[in-house]
């Protein structure tokens, strides 16, 4: 069970154009920041992917947004980014928005083998369009798939070579869930330590659902609001 | 009138102690500048985190600590992380006992605008439409009118919606109003407003309450 | 919000009889020992249980069933208990069997606000009669409801008087799911901490799910299969 | 013939690098003594862990850490502890490799018995309609003939069903069965067993591989 790759570039060769991706990450937090650096590099394209946002300009999945490799994207909020912008104003690249806990439940719904969940989200809205809609209890409904996707792509904090991982704080949001619902599931870590080292009791994630993972480098980790107070005196 | 901290002052007297509550963008934020003393309140951010903290000192950023408006912010003793799937099942399960949104427009049987506008760059709902279907009461924060002077206040949203006969309570710059079978009640008004005013500038049906009374901050 | 109660009689004082319980563990593992010793001395009855078991003779829910204080069990597995299976073939007692993995996953249903969910479990089997069944990607899913009951009755390790709960090991089992599945939830802990102790990442049940909390006293944990090997030479 | 011993050694050696496992009560636990050395196997256990390790010392048993069949177990490196939920999840999602566990009868389509038997005390099918259902591949261990010898090899279960459908290979005392199209295929058979003795123990359909061979331990 070689669950260890040398890093980004071999963790995603097979990865061919037009796949589809789950990438975890909420804005700029959490981002697996060296498997899309190595994604750029490679130069797939024709690929949709799967998350909350987009990134900005220059860094995370507008990286990709730039050398146009994305066809589509599946997200909650894809604002700041004006390349993204561009590409969806002129056509270039399809948008599916989806409830943010819809989206999230959906990846959870893949990673606990349930084909479809009922979620009230967007009943009476243009997402309720062409869905099944049920009442349950008073309640209108919205039947939601899980999500089919071919890799998920995700940043953990710490994990051990059989692939049990931790998240920190909110890097977590969607990376635990999107490592649980991936068929190939590659995953990214500031830290990776033998197994034994991490207390059993508080894997966020255990490695049966995780295929590939290596010690990223370099995290930038930018800030997308910075908001600090001033020491009270 | 009421500027945006003192709509969101008049809000924070919604507040209960035990309550889990979720504020979104904008003036709701300023929601928790205000929880009265000695109220215990969690403010839930929905990119998973119950108890927000202030945002940090200067020099003490974690980009790894955001909320979900992604600005840097601190946890607090009791703090407590969770993915989004979590998040927004509490959310749906009615754990979270109040949820403060702001929005483009209301309708008088409850319905919110609050994410998109035809013709313009569609950014997403992101949580919203989440938050609005689920939880157990919704208060909006907003202006009265738009900036051409129009009501926000309506008989039938224009917009797209994002949620159906969900608001329970709006609070505006000129009032507070619950939604009531019989659309818009006006509970309170704020100084320096008219009742007429109020009704020159609501499109919705609209009640005055036999009680209703110059709100006190 | 005061979360912190003085004991298992005060956590439990407002239960009627007839109440629907949830109430954790596996097998006599992760089991809220006080709480069943409460209910016990309270003496209600009519009570609806579920429960992945029902305990066995003298510990654990054998000793409501002892006192003729359930009225139906809803459980995966109930052996090992001489006063359950008589009341079972003398009609007293009504017993529901669920498969484990459903059981479990109904309780996350409700703690997800998912009002059912559709599983593998039981399709061609008397477990689906009179349910909704539906074909999804060649495969056929069971419709099962979330559970609807009043109280949720828990064993936690550790936990914060705002109601933060961390489990160990395997007694943490239906616990979590049930903490959060619950109307009311009720939880005894081996050790109550003030809040900033435990560490925010390493929570297992948030507090905004558990309405009372005490620490519980005297625990017997009683071991059910006791296996062991002997030091090799 | 094999004793169950040998069964479980027998099924050990369908176990690959890398499977996750889930081991029935009974003959399935005893397969956990065969991993075949330099193969990384990880044991499941659907009470809420990953990483089962053997029983533990005496003295050093911990009422917290028990398997499904609740008895007291160990953890190895690499260990996690999951709730319920997630266990079977995980198995729903298929990823557990294989599943081994005891029937009391199986039909020629894999239609599996093994939770009830009218008219005697139910104890209830735990996890195994959920294991059925939901494994991506399922082994039963079990002896071919019951205590009266009649074959629990059948063309439909006589039982109320566990599952249907789902068994993918029987191991036996008398040999080893693929089940396929045409019903259960002999592919390897018992030291001591002739396929004579095997035909007429299997009351469901039956065929022989024309590759057939004696099992090898």
């Amino acid at each position: 069970m070689k669950k260890v790759v040398s890093g980004a570039d071999e963790a995603i060769q097979d990865i061919p154009s037009g796949a589809v991706l789950m990438l975890g990450g909420f804005g700029l937090c959490g981002i697996p920041e060296n498997c899309i650096a190595a994604l750029v590099k490679k130069g797939i394209n024709n690929l949709t992917c799967i998350s909350n946002n987009a990134g900005v300009d220059d860094f995370g999945i507008g990286l990709m947004l730039q050398k146009k490799q994305v066809k589509k994207m599946i997200s909650s909020y894809v604002g700041e980014n004006a390349e993204f912008e561009r590409q969806m104003l002129s056509g270039e690249l399809e948008v599916e928005l989806i409830p943010q806990g819809t989206l999230a439940t959906r990846c959870m719904a893949t990673a606990y083998g349930m084909p479809a969940v009922y979620l009230l989200a967007g009943y009476g809205t243009e997402v309720a369009e062409g869905k099944e809609i049920r009442n349950f209890n008073g309640k209108n409904y919205l039947l939601e798939n899980a999500f089919n996707s071919d890799f998920a792509i995700v940043k953990a904090w710490k994990g051990d070579t059989q692939g049990n991982l931790i998240f920190k704080d909110t890097a977590r949001n969607f990376n635990p869930l999107m490592a649980m619902a991936g068929k190939i599931t590659i995953v990214e870590v500031e830290e990776l330590v033998e197994p034994g080292v991490l207390d059993p009791n508080f894997i966020h994630v255990p490695g049966i659902y995780v295929h590939r993972i290596f010690k990223g480098l370099h995290y930038e980790k930018r800030i997308e609001q910075r908001t600090v107070r001033k020491v009270s005196k | 009138m009421l500027n945006k901290e003192q709509i969101a002052k008049r809000i924070a007297q919604e507040l209960q102690d035990g309550f889990y509550v979720n504020l979104g963008i904008g003036i709701p934020t300023l929601v928790a500048n205000y929880i009265p003393d000695g109220l215990d309140v969690v403010l839930q951010s929905e990119n998973g985190l119950l108890g927000m903290g202030p945002f940090p000192f200067e020099g003490e950023e974690d980009p790894d600590l955001i909320n979900a408006g992604k600005q840097t912010i601190t946890t607090i003793p009791g703090s407590a992380f969770f993915d989004s799937a979590m998040s927004f099942g509490m959310i749906r399960a009615g754990k979270v006992h109040l949820t403060v949104l702001g929005a483009m427009e209301v309708a008088d049987n409850g319905d919110i605008a609050n994410w998109k506008i035809p013709g313009k760059m569609v950014k997403g709902m992101g949580g919203a439409m989440d938050l609005v279907a689920a939880a157990q009461n919704i208060i909006v924060a907003m202006q009265h009118t738009n900036p051409k002077g129009e009501s926000k206040l309506l008989s039938k949203c224009t917009l797209p919606l994002t949620g159906v006969g969900c608001v329970k309570k709006v609070v505006t710059d000129l009032g507070v109003f619950n939604i009531t079978e019989n659309g818009f009640e006006c509970i309170e008004y704020a100084p320096g407003v008219t009742i007429n005013e109020i009704i020159a500038k609501t499109a919705g049906r609209l009640t005055i309450a036999p009680t209703v009374k110059e709100i006190v901050l």
